[in-house]
């Protein structure tokens, strides 16, 4: 078990992936001679050249299009979005072609691509700079999304996506990049829908993932010290969810407490509490709450940001509000 | 011509000749390497999609179809000529008028005529429609319906063409329409940087719906290519040898060179936009010009005159088409629809995709 | 009342607002000398001339943010895109600009903006060209979403989203443009986030917006021949939400079926059934069901687009399930 | 210069003079319209800015704020001098390098500051941030960080002013990065036909983050206006003058014909791209010979050889300056930080808008 940052996690599974299958390009904004905006790709031009390793001019909606055009022809193309906010100008690439070109086709092309790169808030970049959107892509049918927390999942998960055959959002963290975590050796492949019981407890599901279980974890730590045991689940991948884990654990905890860094209104978070009084309606004991960031956009200022991100206070408040200890 | 109003904003006016054409070639066609032998092929090819879409449009309105229903018809030199200069695992995409194209390529009539009703045995199993034609057997890449959001699909693919060095060259049709997208700029300066092995055509035939070319786009389309430094040219397109020596002498250059090109086809449509379209917006007199040069009458005087084959020969190549298409519609109309376990299937690669609900 | 066609009642919202008000325009493709795609701005080129109603080329990107820097500056546009679907490759200006600028400014830019036109299924178009996007829109704080379901509605939607100083989504149906209602004479401004209980019952609450209302409606009034009565609420304004209403509604029936042309995922059908869940968590007798769209682009095949479609009889088994009558 | 390598895909190899300057001006400032008294406050506004940021520099690096901070600083002639040559209500926007641009249209240091701390005394309330300065006052319109984005919405606004006949212009400033985003050439299309009054800009300072301008777009810059007709040239960007002359002449052509312009102003950026970029792709000779250029040098040289002022004179303006920057300065750390409640002000214009949780 080594210990990696995350970024180096996923250098490792871009790295190793492009060892063992030469059909594999990575093509991004700074990716190749700067070494990646964020340092993912560090070192990697210098491996692989520049056939494989591609820098691209600032055209979202250009180089999406490309990747999804060389993906039908036999390539295996890796996108970087410098985030995903610059990702909304290439959008319709990857809503009306890389997610529906199959479909149209009769099932004639297939399109092993992935989109990723940081997503929501990198700290103070202000409201265009800090959107979480996993809640966009998962509402897109044709598209798989996978937002892992540790660097250990980030590889294995990252891993599985590079060999599907399918279009997927892979997202990752600017901040949580210089974040350590253990890394398995050896090949450790995360399959897609397969969520992860982070810490056992017995009081309340809490369902976080990204970097949200790290606020997840913060506050079960502290409620632990309450004397309430919370159940971290991590899905890992957004789509498809594991949703039976979810009721699973919900039919044991009976309460259920969502973190999300997507806006509320028609989010992630509103999914997954559907999902549970849908499938677990009769045990649940509270209503499932959940604490996302505001239905407004990221403000520049610290202090503001500090209400707008979710925090593991407002976790503890829902949680004592799904346990009626308030 | 355009009248520039003083107080709006869009060019408005009248338009009359929307799109003039440049000389055909004044080549024979054993110039441009054809024998005798393969003139009645490409009247055959021309024709097939003429009488394909006719008795199509009359299967709209019969309402045996629903949908889009976009014809080609009048434009239908270019795909001939360009099937007929290019090698058959070049790989070609189209936006969503592209019935033509197709039969061009040799996809089978039924399993087109199959996808206008929408059955399983069509060439996109039903999925797409008119305007979501896909062959790739034949090398044909659809059938895109979303203004110009496949040019950037072409380049990718010549990418990955460059990448695997086989040969092959990509070959993008789209409208004048699609030339005001950001995306052919995109793909453009991106072809042009990276030297991809592409050829950019854009079908000008002077109408983006109901808006003249002259309305939409500022200054001679072609010129969007000079920008990056791309090589460019404007070309006849209701001349099938213009296109045939066109196309041979740029697929060349892009084989040899990997350098993109970027064509504007001049042609014109003889139908509305779609069949809800009445055309107001242009003139009879207009409409009757083109017609004159119609480019399957073109090549059969030139047959004729030429003594290549006879009337009696062309005749007998029309009612055989006829029969095709004939047979096209029964085998459509007698083909099953998709099954309804089919809503599930073609999203995903991953046979155990757990959907959800 | 006069009784008119939808694209008649759209029309005159926009016809009246326009002789009202000198600072709108409108733009999109085809709207003025073609006379609208689908006819809707009918004859407002001859009335209003080029300076008013504007023309555009193929470029949703472009046209979208002029029209938001129009309205920064004084304008007050009302842009068309020809269907909603094709605003995907413009919707950066929408969910980056519109949405974000005023807050971004400190309060210092307003953006009085339409967007409207077409949304969800216009028949067999496939993929790319049936998709509903309130969802999308819905989840980007900034924004206000409208979908009305009938002429009148729509008319006096359409006045409160041109005379609001906000940008706003309004939502349309190609497939309903035909369709005639009764259309209140003068001035009816229909407020934002005011649904409207379009059919009382006691047995169960039906929340649908837009061409859904119509597949509920059949729905109920195939119900009440067995003896259910549903209560039918058309939210209209899909954000803000009028969950007041739908919350009183399930107060009083205990159950709830949610009728939406979104996909499933984190979208509207999810929203309503959570703040259901809270809200009224305690008056629910059965878990929030919902019908819509299946998790798939749409197919072409005519049968496979009837299957997709949500139907009458999908509603009905729903609540059949919520009022445990399976 | 870029070496092509065979069988990547984007240009490589190390890049020495990314940029080539075209030459400056030789008229004095009195052909330009200017009198003597215009130069020293011309000096104060350029090195205001520059004093501002390398405070502001500082700052970040005592962690006093956060977020990205991009320097201006090496690019002062185009603020300076297109700010000289406009009217005070023409509209100007600029992308996410802009501190020196609002400090050159006369907004208050203090609030510029401020809004860097996130202050609910900045010039946007704190909510912008470096990037994102609006001062609507002075006609200043942001601080925009999508790349390209706001391309658009200075065509838009030129279109509000020319459908009210104010005379205003709008001038709408942008990286060489941002030439290669697709909202470019779709305004450009749209400001050509529809006659739009506007001055597009592009600050081409070589770099694009680590790309230099060869390796990220095909062709001159300047060129992609070529393709709808409009007007553009190429300018020297490190002289105030030129750029005082170009815009004026450029500006009085917009108000006079409602015709829009583009222009390639070659310029520099001396400090890295924000403040954690070390500047790898560059040589240092190529840094040192446009120090050398240095446009606040420049116009200090002019004015000394010309004797329109004294060493001392402009001492004194220095000082000023330094004491200007470290009001700003105490002005930033003293201001408060928003309220709480004000998380939710600024969304919607409506004031009781219920937001949903
Ligand atoms: C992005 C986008 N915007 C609008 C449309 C609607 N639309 C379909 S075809 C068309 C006109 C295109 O004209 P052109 O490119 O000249 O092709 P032609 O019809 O002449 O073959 C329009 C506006 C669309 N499909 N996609
Ligand atoms: C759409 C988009 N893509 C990527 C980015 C990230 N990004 C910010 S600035 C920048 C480089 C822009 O360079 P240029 O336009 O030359 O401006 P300069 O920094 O030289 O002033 C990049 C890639 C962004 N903000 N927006
Ligand atoms: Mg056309
Ligand atoms: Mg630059």
């Amino acid at each position: 078990m080594a210990v990696l940052q995350f970024r180096e996690a996923i250098r490792e599974a871009l790295t190793e992936e492009m060892q063992r299958d030469e059909k594999i390009i990575l093509m991004g904004e700074e990716v190749a001679e700067y070494d990646g905006a964020y340092k993912v790709t560090q070192g990697m031009y210098k491996e692989f050249g520049g056939k494989r390793i591609i820098d691209t001019p600032i055209s979202e909606l250009g180089f999406a299009g490309i990747g999804v055009g060389a993906a039908m022809n036999g390539l295996r193309p890796i996108i970087e979005f410098m985030t995903f906010n610059f990702a909304v100008v290439g959008i319709d690439q990857i809503i009306n072609n890389a997610a529906k070109l199959r479909h149209m086709s009769g099932g004639q092309i297939s399109i092993p691509i992935v989109f990723r790169g940081p997503n929501a808030s990198g700290g103070q970049l202000a409201a265009t700079h800090s959107v979480a959107y996993e809640t966009i892509y998962a509402h897109i049918p044709g598209l798989k999304v996978m937002y892992p927390s540790e660097p250990g999942d980030a590889k294995g998960m990252l891993k599985t996506a590079i060999r599907d055959n399918d279009p997927v959002i892979f997202l990752e963290s600017e901040q949580m990049y210089g974040m350590k975590g253990e890394v398995p050796d050896g090949e450790n492949l995360i399959p897609f829908g397969k969520g992860k019981i982070k810490r056992e407890g017995s009081d309340v599901t809490i369902v976080a993932h990204g970097k949200m279980y790290h606020v997840a974890k913060q506050a079960a730590e502290q409620l632990a010290k309450d004397g309430v045991e919370a159940e971290i689940i991590d899905p890992r991948t957004i789509k498809p969810l594991d949703i039976e884990m979810i009721v699973e654990s919900v039919k044991k905890t009976n309460r259920c407490v969502v973190v999300d860094e997507t806006h509320p209104f028609c989010g992630f978070s509103a999914e997954v509490g559907f999902l549970i009084q849908r499938e677990a309606f009769d045990y649940l004991d509270a209503p499932v709450q959940r604490v996302t960031i505001p239905d407004v956009p990221a403000p520049f200022a610290k202090n503001l940001l500090e209400l707008w991100l979710p925090s593991p206070k407002q976790v503890i408040e829902a949680v004592k509000t799904v346990t009626y200890r308030n | 011509m355009v009248k520039k109003s003083g107080d709006g904003f869009t060019p408005t006016g009248k338009v009359y000749k929307s799109t003039t054409l440049p000389k055909p070639t004044k080549k024979k066609h054993t110039d441009l390497g054809l024998k005798d032998d393969d003139l009645l092929p490409l009247f055959h090819s021309m024709y097939k999609q003429r009488r394909f879409e006719e008795r199509a449009a009359q299967m709209y309105q019969k309402g045996k179809f629903g949908g889009f229903l976009h014809l080609y018809i009048g434009q239908e030199a270019v795909s001939s000529g360009t099937v007929a200069a290019l090698n058959d695992d070049d790989d070609i995409l189209g936006a969503y008028r592209v019935h033509g194209m197709a039969l061009a390529r040799g996809s089978d009539p039924g399993r087109c005529m199959a996808e206008l009703f929408g059955k399983k045995t069509g060439v996109s199993r039903g999925k797409g429609g008119s305007m979501h034609f896909f062959d790739l057997e034949r090398h044909f890449w659809g059938g895109h319906a979303i203004v110009g959001a496949h040019i950037p699909l072409a380049a990718g693919m010549a990418m990955a063409n460059k990448y695997n060095d086989n040969g092959r060259v990509v070959i993008c049709f789209f409208g004048d329409g699609a030339v005001d997208q950001g995306s052919l700029n995109e793909t453009f300066n991106m072809a042009q940087l990276w030297k991809l092995p592409v050829i950019f055509v854009v079908e000008n035939n002077g109408y983006s719906m109901g808006t003249a070319v002259e309305r939409h786009s500022a200054g001679e389309l072609h010129k969007r290519a000079d920008a990056y430094g791309m090589k460019n040219a404007v070309v006849n397109g209701m001349d099938v040898f213009t296109i045939i020596e066109k196309v041979q002498e740029v697929a060349k250059d892009v084989r040899e060179t990997n350098e993109p090109w970027f064509l504007e086809v001049k042609t014109y449509r003889y139908r509305g936009h779609s069949m809800s379209d009445p055309g107001n917006y242009r003139t009879k007199e207009e409409l009757e010009e083109f017609r004159g040069f119609d480019p399957i009458e073109r090549l059969k005087t030139y047959i004729l005159k030429n003594k290549i084959a006879k009337e009696e020969d062309l005749k007998a190549i029309e009612d055989e088409i006829e029969q095709i298409v004939l047979d096209a519609i029964d085998f459509a109309e007698e083909s099953d629809f998709p099954d309804p376990k089919e809503l599930y299937e073609d999203t995903y690669t991953q046979d155990d995709y757990p959907y959800h609900v």
